[in-house]
């Protein structure tokens, strides 16, 4: 079997069954709102990639998920479950938000945009490395690890922001004064009014720079070689406790980087839950996006427009469908997987038998 | 491979008959040329009992007096909000009204791109400049704020007056700066009448989540009352629901907030501390209807009404006469005022 | 016992059994007669096992028909097999650790009382069954604390306990040292007499002609031949197995043994102490060397602590005292690159666990643990790679030679010569082998061990450790026996054999060498 | 006020009591138990459904052990017959708890946060401690425990968990069907832990979006401190209370931000599973595909 044809069996006909029974599924909720399914789905289609606004705001919401889905993702590709993206995102927003506070507003852009998205990857990526050292130096389970470092860093967050940097009766900080990111709208009018903004580049960067490590430096071999056989790759060499903190910590500062969307792209100002769920969400999109940069970055185009057309549909059923869907694509996707590469591969034995 | 296949085609086939389903009683899109109001709730949404119910109320309430259309949204992360209030504004509402000072930067900057539109804030907060003057809100949006620090000190008097012990309680939602105007006002208020009094005041938690778990709230009234305090004033949403079971199950007294939570715990609510969003939500269409809408900061205090504390048929067994005279007098007094209440810690 | 028309006790018919794309069992067919050993012979992947557990009710075959006591059972459960009285003992012991021998034993049909497990029933009824049957084992321990021979002995009870008429056991010496060998025919011969009926899968030919009555010969999947044991030889049985005349490993003098290895030459290993996952001294203070030229072979029942003494070697545990010298060079704290770098080469014992990365290609597998050499300012330089995958893939006739193809897609030979062509590619003094042939074939046995010996004539220090003592008999230069943690024995080759070292391997005759 | 401090607790352990027995069950099973959180909001959910239309608490149970019943088998399906991932089934398994809640939150009483007031346990005007001994979910809740220890020690369905979650060829192979074993375990984890749930609901006489707020994963965390025996997971549980009981007091006494208080059942659980628990063994088998 040619690997094009693998992959695309593997790659393209799961998530085409899960997107099709989550189809069915909404179908049937929407039926049991008593609305009908063919008005439902045209208006969100219309809401999202229908009209210009629209699509602006799916590629706003994309470009964090990329960056929390790039998250989980790395760090499966090392072995590790990465479920505190929520925790990384928050943090790695603080971070640009208190950079781009510290600095004066003179700072010309060209420096102060980096600092303050280096100062994004730096706060994300040290709160992902907290799991990643201590599942390192004392096994413990990254899982349970991130999750409660999860509420650990929104409750500090939260204090930070609502005992001292809070503008009074609002729960955000006051506007950055440096390293703001214009809009896309800027740029192409017809954007206009939508939060789509550069970071969307640097996000393709990122997605560059993910795919690049991982599949051609030799830190990406070993990294990998870590998630898929830990005990070979302590065998051929590599440190696996350091390819996990790496990965954590790499995994963090991506998050954070998602943070740089809302604080520096959107609103100029970190605001206490910000983060909206993108962190879980995140795991949906590196699950569909079978942990590929690439695939990652289709996949969070996909949930951004879930998520924007539950906005959209919203006149007509709950946006809460849209979460119903969204648990119900990741099911799908889980299940369908490896019941499809089981499929294909009974197909090719079957086809092989027959050519002897 | 074939099975694969039969499983594709049967879904695909699946959706598209289900596509073909119209059922009765959908609804289409509403057009015409009535009054027409978006409004965007706020974390929550509708059926919280108490916020956003409120404006729920008012919107609903002009719908029928004064044939308004209306439409609601309900936003779920952070930049939902602003889409939310887009999407309506771009479809030319007539007034688009945001609920929660959450809403208070979108609604500027949409305010000043779509000039030809009416906007409303509940709760919108104010800016200072850095004079320390009040930024005025844009002349097509109305703020329409509330004095809940007034009406908390009413109903923390009374909470002293009634409560027959040294010690009464609080229970806040999300540790924030909106509630804080709550508890402050409370405290006062609980001071002005009993200088020795206590106050036991506790937040349910540090992030939004902290408004939607009653099963918190609960625990915190159970041991607040425990603790020999008779009657708790909750600032908390859908959390207060279970200080209000805490009191069912003890046998002591709640305080509602924001809507008249009566029915939540029928005798066990001594009053609640209104705020009437429903009133300004309406007034503030009525006032586009009439053509007489103009932006700026609407302030509702005890003065104007807009916020207060219930005293009807339900609850009037439950306060004394003499108690409710003082309070009706202490009203007068910050309606004069005679006496100021703090907002903040 | 007659051989007249008597209903055969098991009887295969033209068995089809394929996995994606490997077909595992293609007509396959075997006969069995009650109260008899039979031998299930054949080479790595040539189907007994699949044949068994489809006999056994764990597989469906794809075609085919199943008789046990001329009754037809064609696509039974496991739980039909065992209450028909068909048991297995496996390869790989099918015992969960953290319950008791007696649990363990009763597993499926538990004893009952008043709706719960009755555990005093169980245990009482266990301990009765291996007086009986001479299988002593502590009913109340642990199987996670049960040595591998008691083990073996648990999986036995458990087919017992069944009421097994037919008692199937594969590759059951794999973990065995000789004098528990000879236990087990005992105790199997003890059974046969009992009535039961025993299916034995083994490659081992001497052990065939040692206890088995008949045989059946599978190649590729198919059954080639029948054979009864008395009319046959090893090498008859050998040919039918591979499909050609082969020379059976050679037993061979080793060559002139260096007097005294040099100093400051190959591998110097004193003192070493390596602690175990559950016992604090694996390794218990063991002193040795490999001078260049020379292979040592390192002959004893697994689980004595060899694999404790390469990982510490190769550094993938942490030598608790002792030295470890390659050429001179001190190497005990060093990283398991930094030993790689300085001249250690290791073929481990597990190529699925250790060896491989599985899910990446022939090239990145050639590679592996040498990844920095291959690397430009931190990128790998895919054109080095794919030469070196090229020349390598030729040199050792790996095939398919697709360096691209994912080393999961190789059979077990190819996947090894994978793993040899990488560790002989290194600028290496000293190779540590273990178990180099594990679950390979013939032919890439006779291959693997050419490749040694050749390594060995270009003066490379080689440690070989080998569950296979005919391996380790046949390849080294010295010999050496690991018992408890220690090397009990060393001997010039031409003083060992199995005889001389079977006791040194069950701790019956104990020594120290310094 | 030691009575008074030990009721509260009492009361804060109950669900995690029954979370943490379903966590535990599953997990013996060999099934990540990372859906705990979406049983409970599925049971309470359904409890407030069943006690609604059915007008009575016993009904409400009836449906809420339903609602978690009907959640395990789609988690088992999933991660068994389908062989998906148990973590990310388990994250799904949430999400589509929440969403699914919501979104028949508002078919059937038309609002997004709040049901209405349902029949539940425990009578008015009582005090603390008789309101707790009236509510028969908390005796429930005292025994799940130690009823689960005797279950997975005692009986042979436990000895055939155990055996499953560590080894699974190995009871294949003497016939104890494995699928039907872990089918069985995490359904009734399901069943379980949507008791948890139950009680948050019929306490509190209603629905409140998403009120479970995180006690799944605590329940999950205190059988992964209580290195998966139920006896050891339970009394983590009740320290997870009591953390949380004086959290409550301290918080009244206003000493530090109540946002560290928050923190430290969290800052306890990373500290155990880094220290205490760090090295202990799961079931073997936890969280492989391949039965």
């Amino acid at each position: 079997m040619s690997r094009l044809r693998q992959v695309f069996e593997e790659g393209v006909l799961a998530p085409l069954v899960a997107l099709l029974v989550a189809l069915v599924a909404g179908d049937l909720l929407i039926l049991a709102y008593g609305q009908a399914p063919g008005a439902v789905w045209s208006l969100l289609i219309e809401g999202t990639w229908g009209n210009a606004y629209g699509f602006g705001q799916v590629l706003y919401k994309a470009t964090t998920l990329t960056c929390t889905g790039l998250a989980v993702a790395i760090g499966l590709r090392a072995g590790l479950f990465n479920i505190g993206g929520e925790g990384q995102l928050a943090a790695g927003g603080f971070g640009a938000a208190i950079m781009g506070l510290w600095l004066p507003s003179t700072t010309p852009a060209l420096l102060a945009v980096p600092l303050c998205v280096g100062a994004a990857c730096v706060a994300g990526g040290s709160v992902g490395l907290v799991p990643g050292v201590l599942k390192a130096r004392f096994g413990a389970h990254e899982v349970i690890v991130t999750i409660m470092l999860n509420f650990i860093v929104l409750a500090f967050l939260n204090w930070i922001v609502s005992a001292h940097l809070a503008v009074p009766e609002t729960l955000h900080t006051e506007g950055v004064r440096a390293g703001v990111l214009p809009r896309l709208s800027a740029m192409i009018p017809a954007f206009h009014g939508s939060a789509a903004n550069w970071t969307l580049a640097v996000v393709l960067l990122a997605v560059g720079a993910t795919w690049w490590f991982l599949f051609r430096t030799r830190s990406g071999y070993e990294l990998r070689a870590v998630g898929q056989q830990p005990d070979a790759a302590e065998y051929g060499g590599i440190h696996v406790g350091q390819a996990w903190w790496r990965a954590m910590l790499m995994a963090g500062a991506l998050a954070g980087l998602g943070g740089v969307n809302f604080v520096l792209g959107y609103k100029g100002y970190y605001e206490d839950g910000f983060a909206g769920g993108a962190g879980f969400l995140g795991i949906a999109v590196a699950l569909v996006g079978r942990n590929h940069p690439v695939g990652v970055l289709l996949a969070a185009l996909f949930f951004a427009t879930l998520s924007q057309g539950g906005l959209a549909i919203n006149a007509l059923v709950p946006k809460q469908m849209v979460e119903v869907l969204q648990g119900i694509v990741i099911l799908a996707v889980a299940m369908a997987v490896p019941e499809v590469r089981r499929l294909v591969r009974q197909a090719a034995g079957r086809a092989t038998g027959r050519a002897r | 491979m074939r099975k694969l296949l039969f499983v594709l085609g049967g879904l695909l086939v699946a959706h598209l008959a289900l596509l073909l389903v119209h059922p009765a009683g959908a609804v289409r899109l509403p057009d015409g040329d009535a009054l027409e109001v978006g409004v965007v709730f706020d974390l929550g949404g509708r059926g919280d009992k108490s916020f956003n119910d409120g404006a729920y109320a008012g919107a609903m309430r002009a719908s029928q007096e004064l044939g308004a259309r209306v439409r609601f949204v309900e936003p779920g992360e952070g930049s939902d909000r602003e889409a939310g209030l887009r999407l309506l504004a771009a479809e030319g509402m007539d007034l688009v009204i945001g609920v929660g000072f959450i809403f208070t930067d979108d609604l500027t900057s949409l305010a000043r791109e779509y000039p030809d539109v009416a906007f409303a804030g509940v709760d919108y907060a104010l800016t200072v400049d850095a004079a320390g003057n009040v930024v005025a809100p844009p002349g097509n949006l109305a703020a329409l704020k509330f004095r809940e620090e007034q009406g908390s000190f009413l109903v923390g008097a009374l909470a002293a007056l009634v409560g027959g012990s040294k010690k009464v309680g609080f229970v806040g939602g999300m540790d924030s700066p909106l509630i804080h105007k709550f508890e402050m006002g409370y405290k006062a208020g609980v001071r002005h009448v009993c200088p020795d009094c206590t106050v036991i005041a506790q937040y349910a938690g540090v992030t939004p989540e902290a408004f939607g778990n009653p099963g918190r709230g609960k625990e915190l009234a159970l041991s607040q009352y425990q603790q020999g305090v008779n009657v708790i004033y909750h600032a908390s949403g859908s959390t207060g629901l279970g200080v209000f079971e805490a009191a069912r199950t003890l046998g002591r007294f709640g305080i509602g907030v924001d809507a008249d939570q009566y029915n939540e715990a029928p005798g066990r609510v001594l009053t609640s501390m209104v705020k009437r969003v429903d009133e300004s939500v309406f007034n503030a269409i009525q006032r586009v209807q009439a053509g007489t809408f103009t932006g700026g900061v609407y302030q509702f205090g005890l003065a104007e009404n807009g916020v207060g504390y219930v005293y009807d048929e339900n609850n009037r067994a439950l306060i004394p006469d003499s108690v409710h005279a003082r309070i009706e007098a202490l009203r007068a007094e910050i309606i004069a005022g005679r006496i100021t209440v703090p907002s903040t810690r | 016992m007659s051989e007249t028309a008597q209903a055969p006790a098991v009887r295969l018919t033209g068995i089809d059994k394929r996995f994606g794309a490997v077909q595992a069992n293609r007509g396959a067919a075997i006969e069995v007669r009650p109260g008899e050993i039979h031998a299930l012979v054949g080479e790595n992947g040539a189907g007994k096992s699949t044949l068994m557990k489809i006999l056994s009710g764990m597989l469906a075959p794809d075609a085919g028909t199943i008789e046990v006591g001329g009754r037809d059972v064609t696509g039974w459960s496991t739980a039909q097999a065992i209450a028909a009285g068909v048991g297995m003992v496996h390869q790989h012991f099918m015992l969960v650790p953290t319950l008791t021998v007696a649990e363990n034993v009763v597993l499926g049909r538990e004893p009952v009382s008043v709706g719960t497990f009755d555990r005093a029933r169980a245990l009482r009824e266990v301990e009765e069954l291996a007086e009986q049957s001479g299988l002593r084992v502590p009913a109340d321990r642990l199987v996670a604390d049960l040595s591998v021979g008691e083990a073996q002995r648990v999986e036995i009870l458990k087919t017992l306990y069944r009421g097994a008429r037919v008692l199937l056991l594969d590759e059951p010496t794999a973990v065995l040292s000789p004098p528990e060998v000879t236990e087990l025919w005992k105790v199997l011969r003890r059974v046969r007499d009992g009535g039961a009926t025993i299916i034995l899968i083994t490659h081992k030919l001497d052990e065939v002609m040692a206890v088995s009555e008949r045989i059946t010969v599978m190649r590729q999947g198919e059954t080639v031949e029948r054979l009864a044991t008395r009319d046959t030889s090893p090498e008859g049985i050998a040919r039918a197995m591979v499909g050609r005349d082969v020379a059976l490993m050679v037993q061979r003098e080793g060559a002139p043994p260096a007097a005294v290895p040099a100093a400051g030459t190959g591998l110097e290993v004193r003192d070493l102490v390596v602690r175990g996952a559950r016992i604090p001294r694996a390794v218990d203070g063991i002193s040795f060397s490999v001078a260049p030229g020379e292979i040592l072979g390192i002959a004893g029942v697994e689980g004595n602590g060899q694999t404790e003494l390469l990982d510490a070697l190769a550094g993938l545990r942490e030598a608790a005292g002792g030295s470890i010298r390659v050429g001179g060079v001190d190497l005990t704290t060093d990283s398991v690159r930094e030993r790689g770098d300085a001249g250690l080469s290791h073929i481990p014992e597990d190529r699925h666990r250790r060896g491989l990365l599985l899910e990446y290609s022939v090239a990145e597998n050639l590679i592996f643990g040498q990844q920095h050499h291959f690397t430009r300012r931190g990128m790998l330089d895919r054109a080095a790679i794919d030469a070196h995958a090229e020349s390598r893939i030729a040199a050792y006739d790996i095939r398919p030679a697709d360096a691209r193809l994912p080393v999961r897609a190789l059979s077990g030979g190819n996947q090894q010569k994978v793993v040899i062509a990488r560790e002989m590619a290194r600028a290496f003094s000293v190779l540590l082998a273990a178990q180099p042939t594990r679950g390979v074939d013939v032919g890439a046995i006779e291959f693997i061990h050419a490749q040694l010996r050749r390594a060995r004539d270009e003066g490379k220090a080689i440690l070989l450790v080998s569950a296979e003592l005919r391996e380790v008999l046949a390849l080294s230069d010295r010999v050496a026996v690991m018992y408890g943690g220690r090397l009990v024995t060393v001997m010039p080759r031409r003083e060992a054999s199995e005889e001389v070292l079977g006791p040194w391997m069950t701790g019956a005759q104990r020594g120290a060498v310094a | 006020m030691i009575l008074l401090f030990l009721a509260q607790t009492l009361r804060i352990a109950i669900p995690f009591l029954f979370a943490a027995a379903g966590g535990a069950l599953s997990e013996r099973a060999g099934i990540v138990a990372l859906t705990l959180e979406g049983f409970m909001l599925g049971g309470a959910f359904g409890a407030v459904l069943g006690s609604y239309y059915g007008g009575s608490a016993w009904i409400g149970i009836a449906a809420g052990v339903s609602a978690g019943m009907a959640l395990g088998a789609i988690h088992a399906v999933a991660c068994i017959r389908f062989r998906a991932d148990q973590v990310v089934t388990g994250v799904a398994i949430n999400l589509f708890a929440v969403g699914v809640t919501r979104f028949f939150l508002d078919v059937a009483f038309q609002s997004s946060s709040n049901s209405p007031r349902v029949a539940g346990f425990g009578g008015e005007g009582l005090s603390a401690l008789t309101a707790l001994a009236a509510n028969p979910l908390v005796w429930m809740g005292v025994a799940v425990m130690p009823v689960l220890a005797f279950v997975v020690a005692r009986t042979t369905f436990g000895l055939r968990v155990r055996a499953v979650g560590e080894h699974p060829q190995a009871a294949a192979s003497v016939g104890v069907p494995v699928t039907r074993v872990r089918y069985v375990a995490v359904v009734w984890s399901g069943i379980l832990a949507s008791l948890g749930g139950v009680y948050l609901a019929l306490d509190q006489h209603q629905f409140t979006d998403n009120m479970t707020a995180g006690r799944g994963f605590i329940a999950l965390a205190a059988v992964i401190f209580g290195r998966w025996h139920p006896v050891r997971a339970g009394i983590a549980c009740l320290l997870f209370a009591a953390a949380e009981t004086l959290q409550i007091q301290l918080q009244a006494a206003q000493v530090i931000p109540s946002q560290f208080v928050e923190m430290i059942p969290y800052l306890l659980t990373i500290i155990a599973v880094a220290g205490v628990v760090g090295r202990s063994r799961p079931p073997a088998a936890l969280n492989q595909a391949d039965a």
